[in-house]
C-alpha cells in the first residue's frame, strides 16, 4: 500500500552512467564546474576544521560526503533567487558569494559572518527547521510581489521530524508557493541515524501530505541532482509550485568538530558510504570522459589551497568588532528609553579596560 | 475629516485598514482573519477591501504563521500577524526569539524584520480555559522585540499604527476585556502615538499608580475613589511595556513617593517586578514606603467561574494605596 | 503520482447497503447501540447550547452532524483503553463514563468537571494537536509496561496543520506505538475550510511520510467507522502499531456558540450536508431492517430528555468551588515559600466577602 | 560506600543511574542521549545499563520531546526528558507550559505530571549561536513549574534526585560553564537537598551577595577579594529560581542591609528583578543602599567572540558592591 519511491540516479558509485544522461549533462562545462566547486568545498571544510583543532575557529560543520548537494544547488540557482541555508551550506554559499572569510567569521563567534552574501539570501540558521518557515515566507512575499523567483531551503533528515519543517511543506502545497525544500538526508541527527528518525521507506513520502511534488535523488550523484534542482527550480520560478527534492547521501565527518562519531557510526557502514562519495564518482566519469586529468586536478588544487589559504589570513587578520557592538542592530535606532544600558556597558568597559 | 464614536476593536480595525490602504507591503495573516474578520471582528472588511493574497487565512500552525512572517519581513513585506488568542502563543515563541528579535542583530543590518504580532489577551470575558492569559512578561525578558499594550480606542490606533511603521518586531497585545466597553470619538487621521513612552492619563501628588492593558480601566476608578478621600492619585498607563520608559515612571514616584503597581498577569516574574525593582533603586531616596504589587496570584487562570478572584478590582487597588499612605 | 485514497463506506447518504457488511453488522444490537448514544449526544448537544444561550453555560461546541465517529470510537473503545480527546468529544466521554453533569461542568468554567471520567484518560484539550504528543506518550508508557492497551486520540482537520500532530504521528510509525488517531475532519477549523488547509487529497496521506497505516472512513457512516476503530484498536492492543483513520464528516452547527457560521459557510453546502448526516442515515437503514421505528424512537427521546434534565439539574445544583480553589493541586502541596500569595488572597477575600 | 572526585556532569550522570536503578519508572528521553551519552556526557551509560526502551533517543522534535514526557508522567512514568540545549528549549513552551504546569491542577488532582526538563545553560564555553542562552526568567513565571538551577556537583547529584522524586514538573538548568571546573567528592548515597531552599554558601554582615548558577563561581571570587578588602560578603545561591525562598534571602538582607544580586540572563524581566523587588519590600526599613544587579546586558547573548562582555566577572561584582557600600 505504500508508494515506493525511486531513486533518480544517472551515475552509479562507480561513475559509470546507468541511464540515458539528460542533454545539458553531454557537455562536460557544468559538470567540471561542479567538479572545482566540489573540489574547493572540500578544501575548505579541511581547513576549517585545521583553524578549529589549532583554536582559531569555533565548533564548525564540515561538509564533506554531501557537496554534490550544496554545489549543485548554488549552480542551479539564479542569483536573484533566495537561499534559506541552513548550517552546512557552505559550497551553496560559496557559489552565492558568500566569501570564505565571511563564512569563517561566523563560525569563528563574529556576526559580521552574517552580513556577507546576497542581500536576499538568510544567514545560518541553527534552530533546526526553523528556516522552513522563513522559506515559505519568503516565497509567498515573491509571489505576492509578481516576481518569478525561486526559493531554495535546505534541511536535514533530522530537521524533517520537526514541525516547522512539516508546517511549511504544507503551506507550500496549499498556496503554490515558489520554493523547493532540499533535504540532505546524510543518514545521520548527530548520532540519531535515518531509522531512528523516521519509519517511512523514504522522506520524500513526506510530501505527500501536504500535496507537494516530491522526489528522492541520489544526492551524491551531481548529474541527478543537478538536473533535479534545475527543474524544481524552474518550476517554481514558472509558478508550478513547489518540490521536495530528498537527496540521499552520507555524513563522512563527524557532526561537527565537537562530535565524536566513532561513538555511534559503524565503521563498516562508514567505509561503504566512502565508497559512493560524490566527488570521486564525478571525477571517474569526467576522467572516463577525457575532460579530467590528473595534472589538472593538481593545477586546481593549488589553486584552492592558495584561495582558502589567502581567505584564512583575511579571516586571521581582520580587525575585531567594537565590544559596545553587540547593541547595534538590535533595534533600528537604540530606545533612548534603555540609554542606561549602554552606560552599564561603559562602566564595565572603563574598569576592564581601564579606558 | 468625520470622527466617529469607536470601540477599542473597532479602532484597531480602522487602523489596520488605513495601515493596509497606504502602503501595499503591508499584509496580515493569521487563523480566521479573512472572509470570518478574526473572531473579536478586528480584521473585518480586509479581505473584502485588500483580496485574499494580502489578508490570508493561514492553516491552523501558530509556528508556521510566525515562521513564514518572519520570511515575509525579511523580504520586503510588512506582515501583520494575528495570534488568535495569546494562550495559543507559545508555539511561535521560537521563531519570535531566535529569530523575529536577532535578524537584524545577527545580520549586522543586512536584514530587518518589521513584524506586528496582534494578539487579544487577558480575562475577564468568561471565555473558556486557555483564553484568559497574560504572559506579557515573557515576551518583555527577550532584548529586541518591543511589547505594546493599548488600553482605549485612541491609543489602540495611534499606538497599532507606530507598531506596523516600526522596523523592529513589534508584539501588540490587546486587552479583549476593553475591546467594547468603551467609545471614543476617533478621527482616521492617521495620527501615530510614540512607542518608548507611557501615558500619564491622571496627574496627583500622592502616590503613583502604575499600570496597563486593562487593569487601566480598574486602576483610573479606583484614582475617582481615592480622590473621594482625599487622596491625589498619579495614574500612569505603561503602555509599551518592553522596553520601560522609566524616566516617566521615576519622575513620577521621586513626585509622589508613594507607587502602587497594577497587573493581571502573576505575580512572580510580571513585569511588575521589574518596574518596582528599578524605581526601588533609582528612587530610593525619595521613596516613603514599600512599592506595593496588586496583581494575580501565582496559579493559572482559575476557569471563568472564579476568576473574579484573580483579577483585581479598584477595591483592592485602593486598600494598597491605604496601606502605602498609612506605611 | 499521488495516491488516492478509497473512502471506506457501507452505508450510502441513503442508508442503504452499498458493500457486503462486516460480519458483526448482521446483528442489530450493535447498531442499535450507536444509534441510541447518537440520539442522546445529539439532545445533550442540544440542551447545552440552550443552557449558553441563557448564560446558564460557557461557550460550547457542538458535535452536530458528528456524532457517529464520537459514538463509535466510544463503543469501539475497552474501558482499559486510554482516550486522548480534544474538545468535541461529548459522545465518546459519555460512553466512557464521563457524566453530563461534568462536562457541563467543564464548559461551564468549573475546573471538577475534568476530574470525573476514567482515571487513565486526558482531559478535553484545547490547545490544538497538543493533545497528539500526549497520547504517543502514553502509547509508549503502555508499551514499556507490556500492557496490551490502546491509546485513542481525536483531533480535527485544522489540526491536522499542526506540527504536534506530525511530529508525534512520526514517532507513533516509528516506535510502532499503540495508538489510533481518529481524525474528525468536518471541513471546518472554525471559518477556514478543508480546502483552505491542505492540499493533499486525503488528509490521511498524512499517514505515508511518517510510516503509518492510514485509512479514510466515511465518519457519518455507523458501520465503517465501528469496523475500522475496532481493527485499529486490537492492531495496537496486539503491538502492530498504529493507525490513522481519517474519518469524513460535516460541522453541522457553528463553530462554538461563540461562532456565526452563517457568515463563511455557503448555505447549499450546508444543505448538501445535511443530507449525508449520520443518524438519518443509520435510521433509515435500521427503520429498514425493521430494527427501530417511530415508536422505539419517541420513548428513547423520552428517555434522553429525562437523562439530559437530570443532569442539568445536578449541574446548576452543584455548590460552587470555594474562591481559594485555584491554589489547589497545582504544587503537590502548596510550596510554604508561597504562603504569602494565600495571605494575599485571604485578604482579597476578606475585603469582598467581609468575612 | 566510596566516595569519588566528580564533576558536575558527573554528578547528574551518577544521579541518573541512582534514579534508573531505584525506579522502574523512571526513563530517560531527548535527543542524542542513548549510544552517544548525551553531547556532554550527562547520559553515559544509561541505554546500556537500562536499554533503549528506557533511554531512548527521540526524532529531532522538542515540541514532541515535551508532549510524549507529558503523556507518560500521566500515565504512571517519571520521564526525565533532555533538551540538548537551553536555546532549543521554546518548541516545548507550549507543552511546558499550557499542559505540565496544569496537568493536576486542571484535573483537580486527578491526573500528575511528575516529569524532569534538564537542560544544559548559560554561556561561557565559546558555543555557537544559541547555545549560550539563559532564559529561567521565562519559566520562572510560570505557576505550577519549579525552576531548580544547581551549581556545584554535590547540589547537582542532590537536587536532581529530589526533582526526580518530585511530583510536580522542575525543569532542571545544568550550568555548562561549571560542567567541568571543579570536582567534589562524593559518594553515591542518595541524599537529596531540598527543592525551596536557598543555600548560604558563605556567611557574611556586610552585604548579602545573591547569585544563581554559573555566576556563583564568580560571586564566590568577588566574595575573597571583598574580604581582603575587610568586606564580609554572604553569598547565597538561590538553586530553586522558582518558587523563590524569600524568607533566607530577606532574613540575610535585613541582616545586612545592603544587597547585590547577579545573574548571568539579560537585565529586564531578569529573576533579579523579581528578587530586587520583593526585598525592597519586605526589607524596606533595613536596606541602608538600593539593591544592585550585576547582569547581562538587554541584547542577545553575542556570539563568542564578545561573550566575555556580556557576562559578568569578579571585578564586575565588586564594583557594585562598593557603590552599596559607599552609598
Ligand atoms: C531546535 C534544535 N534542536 C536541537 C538542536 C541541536 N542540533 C544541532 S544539529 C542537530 C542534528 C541535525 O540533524 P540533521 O537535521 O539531519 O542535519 P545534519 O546536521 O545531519 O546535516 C541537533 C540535534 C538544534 N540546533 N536545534
Ligand atoms: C494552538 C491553538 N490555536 C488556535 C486555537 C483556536 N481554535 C480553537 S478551535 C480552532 C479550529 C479547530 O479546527 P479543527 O481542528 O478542524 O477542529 P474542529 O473544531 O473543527 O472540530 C481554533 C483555531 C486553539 N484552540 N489552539
Ligand atoms: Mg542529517
Ligand atoms: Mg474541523
Amino acid at each position: 500500500m505504500e508508494p515506493v519511491m525511486q531513486t533518480v540516479r544517472y551515475l552509479d558509485d562507480q561513475g559509470h552512467t546507468c541511464q540515458e544522461l539528460p542533454l545539458w549533462a553531454h557537455e562536460m562545462e557544468p559538470l567540471l564546474e561542479c567538479y572545482r566547486w566540489m573540489l574547493l568545498t572540500r578544501q575548505f571544510d579541511q581547513k576549517a576544521i585545521a583553524l578549529q583543532r589549532t583554536g582559531q575557529l569555533g565548533t564548525y560543520p564540515s561538509s564533506l560526503g554531501q557537496e554534490a548537494i550544496a554545489v549543485t544547488l548554488g549552480l542551479a540557482m539564479e542569483p536573484d533567487d533566495v537561499l534559506v541555508p541552513y548550517y552546512r551550506d557552505h559550497g551553496t554559499q560559496l557559489i552565492r558569494g558568500c566569501g570564505m572569510k565571511d563564512i569563517l567569521l561566523y563560525w569563528g563567534g563574529d556576526e559580521r559572518g552574517s552580513a556577507a552574501g546576497p542581500q536576499q539570501d538568510f544567514p545560518v540558521c541553527v534552530p533546526i527547521a526553523t528556516q522552513c518557515g522563513h522559506a515559505v515566507g519568503a516565497a509567498k512575499a515573491l509571489q505576492l510581489q509578481g516576481r518569478s523567483q525561486a526559493v531554495a531551503c535546505t534541511l536535514g533528515d533530522g530537521a524533517s521530524s520537526k514541525g516547522d519543517f512539516l508546517e511549511a511543506l504544507n503551506l507550500a502545497g496549499l498556496w503554490q508557493l515558489p520554493v523547493v525544500f532540499v533535504l540532505n538526508n546524510n543518514q545521520w541527527a548527530i548520532s540519531v541515524s535515518r531509522q531512528k528518525q523516521c519509519a517511512a521507506s523514504a522522506l520524500a513520502l513526506k510530501g505527500m501530505g501536504a500535496g507537494v511534488r516530491s522526489v528522492q535523488v541520489d544526492g551524491n550523484d551531481v548529474i541527478a541532482m543537478f538536473d533535479e534542482l534545475t527543474q524544481a527550480l524552474e518550476a517554481a520560478r514558472a509558478g508550478q509550485g513547489p518540490t521536495l527534492i530528498e537527496a540521499i547521501s552520507y555524513r563522512l565527518s563527524d557532526h561537527t568538530t565537537a562530535d565524536d562519531a566513532s561513538r555511534y557510526c559503524p565503521q563498516e557502514e562508514l567505509q561503504q558510504a566512502w565508497k559512493k562519495e560524490p566527488v570521486a564518482r564525478l571525477k571517474r566519469f569526467l576522467t572516463s570522459q577525457g575532460a579530467w586529468t590528473e595534472a589538472l586536478e593538481q593545477k586546481w588544487l593549488e589553486h584552492c589551497q592558495h584561495t582558502v589559504n589567502s581567505a584564512v589570513q583575511h579571516y586571521l587578520e581582520y580587525s575585531p568588532q567594537l565590544p559596545e557592538a553587540m547593541f547595534d542592530h538590535l533595534y533600528e535606532d537604540w530606545p533612548t528609553v534603555m540609554e542606561d544600558q549602554l552606560q552599564a556597558f561603559a562602566e564595565r568597559r572603563q574598569r576592564r579596560l581601564g579606558e | 475629516m468625520s470622527v466617529q464614536d469607536l470601540t477599542m476593536v473597532e479602532a484597531v480595525n480602522l487602523a489596520l485598514h488605513r495601515a493596509m490602504a497606504a502602503d501595499e507591503s503591508v499584509v496580515c495573516l493569521g487563523e480566521d482573519i479573512g472572509v470570518n474578520g478574526g473572531v473579536f471582528r478586528a480584521t473585518v472588511g480586509l479581505q473584502e477591501r485588500f483580496g485574499e493574497q494580502r489578508v490570508m487565512d493561514t492553516p491552523l500552525a501558530e509556528t508556521l504563521i510566525a515562521g513564514a512572517s518572519i520570511g515575509m519581513a525579511a523580504s520586503g513585506l510588512k506582515p501583520v500577524m494575528e495570534i488568535q488568542f495569546m494562550g495559543f502563543i507559545f508555539p511561535a515563541f521560537e521563531q519570535l526569539i531566535t529569530h523575529a528579535a536577532r535578524m537584524r542583530n545577527r545580520t549586522r543590518g543586512r536584514m530587518q524584520c518589521p513584524l506586528v504580532v496582534r494578539a487579544p489577551f487577558g480575562g475577564g470575558i468568561h471565555a473558556p480555559e486557555h483564553h484568559s492569559e497574560s504572559t506579557e512578561a515573557l515576551l518583555a525578558h527577550i532584548p529586541g522585540i518591543r511589547v505594546v499594550i493599548p488600553s482605549s480606542p485612541r491609543r489602540a490606533y495611534g499606538l497599532l499604527l507606530s507598531a506596523i511603521d516600526s522596523p523592529d518586531p513589534v508584539v501588540f497585545l490587546e486587552p479583549k476585556r476593553l475591546y467594547r466597553v468603551q467609545k471614543q470619538p476617533l478621527a482616521d487621521d492617521g495620527e501615530r502615538l510614540p512607542l518608548d513612552s507611557c501615558f500619564t492619563l491622571r496627574e496627583g501628588q500622592d502616590v503613583t499608580l502604575i499600570t496597563w492593558g486593562a487593569c487601566v480601566r480598574e486602576t483610573l476608578l479606583a484614582a475617582d475613589q481615592l480622590q473621594e478621600r482625599g487622596i491625589a492619585a498619579e495614574v500612569i498607563d505603561v503602555a509599551t511595556v518592553s522596553p520601560l520608559d522609566m524616566a516617566t515612571l521615576r519622575q513620577s514616584v521621586i513626585k509622589t513617593g508613594r507607587c502602587v503597581i497594577v497587573h493581571e498577569a502573576c505575580r512572580s516574574g510580571g513585569i511588575g517586578a521589574d518596574i518596582a525593582a528599578q524605581l526601588a533603586e533609582q528612587a530610593f531616596d525619595y521613596l516613603q514606603a514599600p512599592i506595593q504589587r496588586v496583581t494575580g496570584f501565582d496559579t493559572p487562570m482559575p476557569y471563568f467561574r472564579q476568576e473574579q478572584w484573580y483579577l483585581a478590582d479598584a477595591d483592592d487597588i485602593c486598600a494598597a494605596v491605604k496601606a502605602v499612605m498609612d506605611y
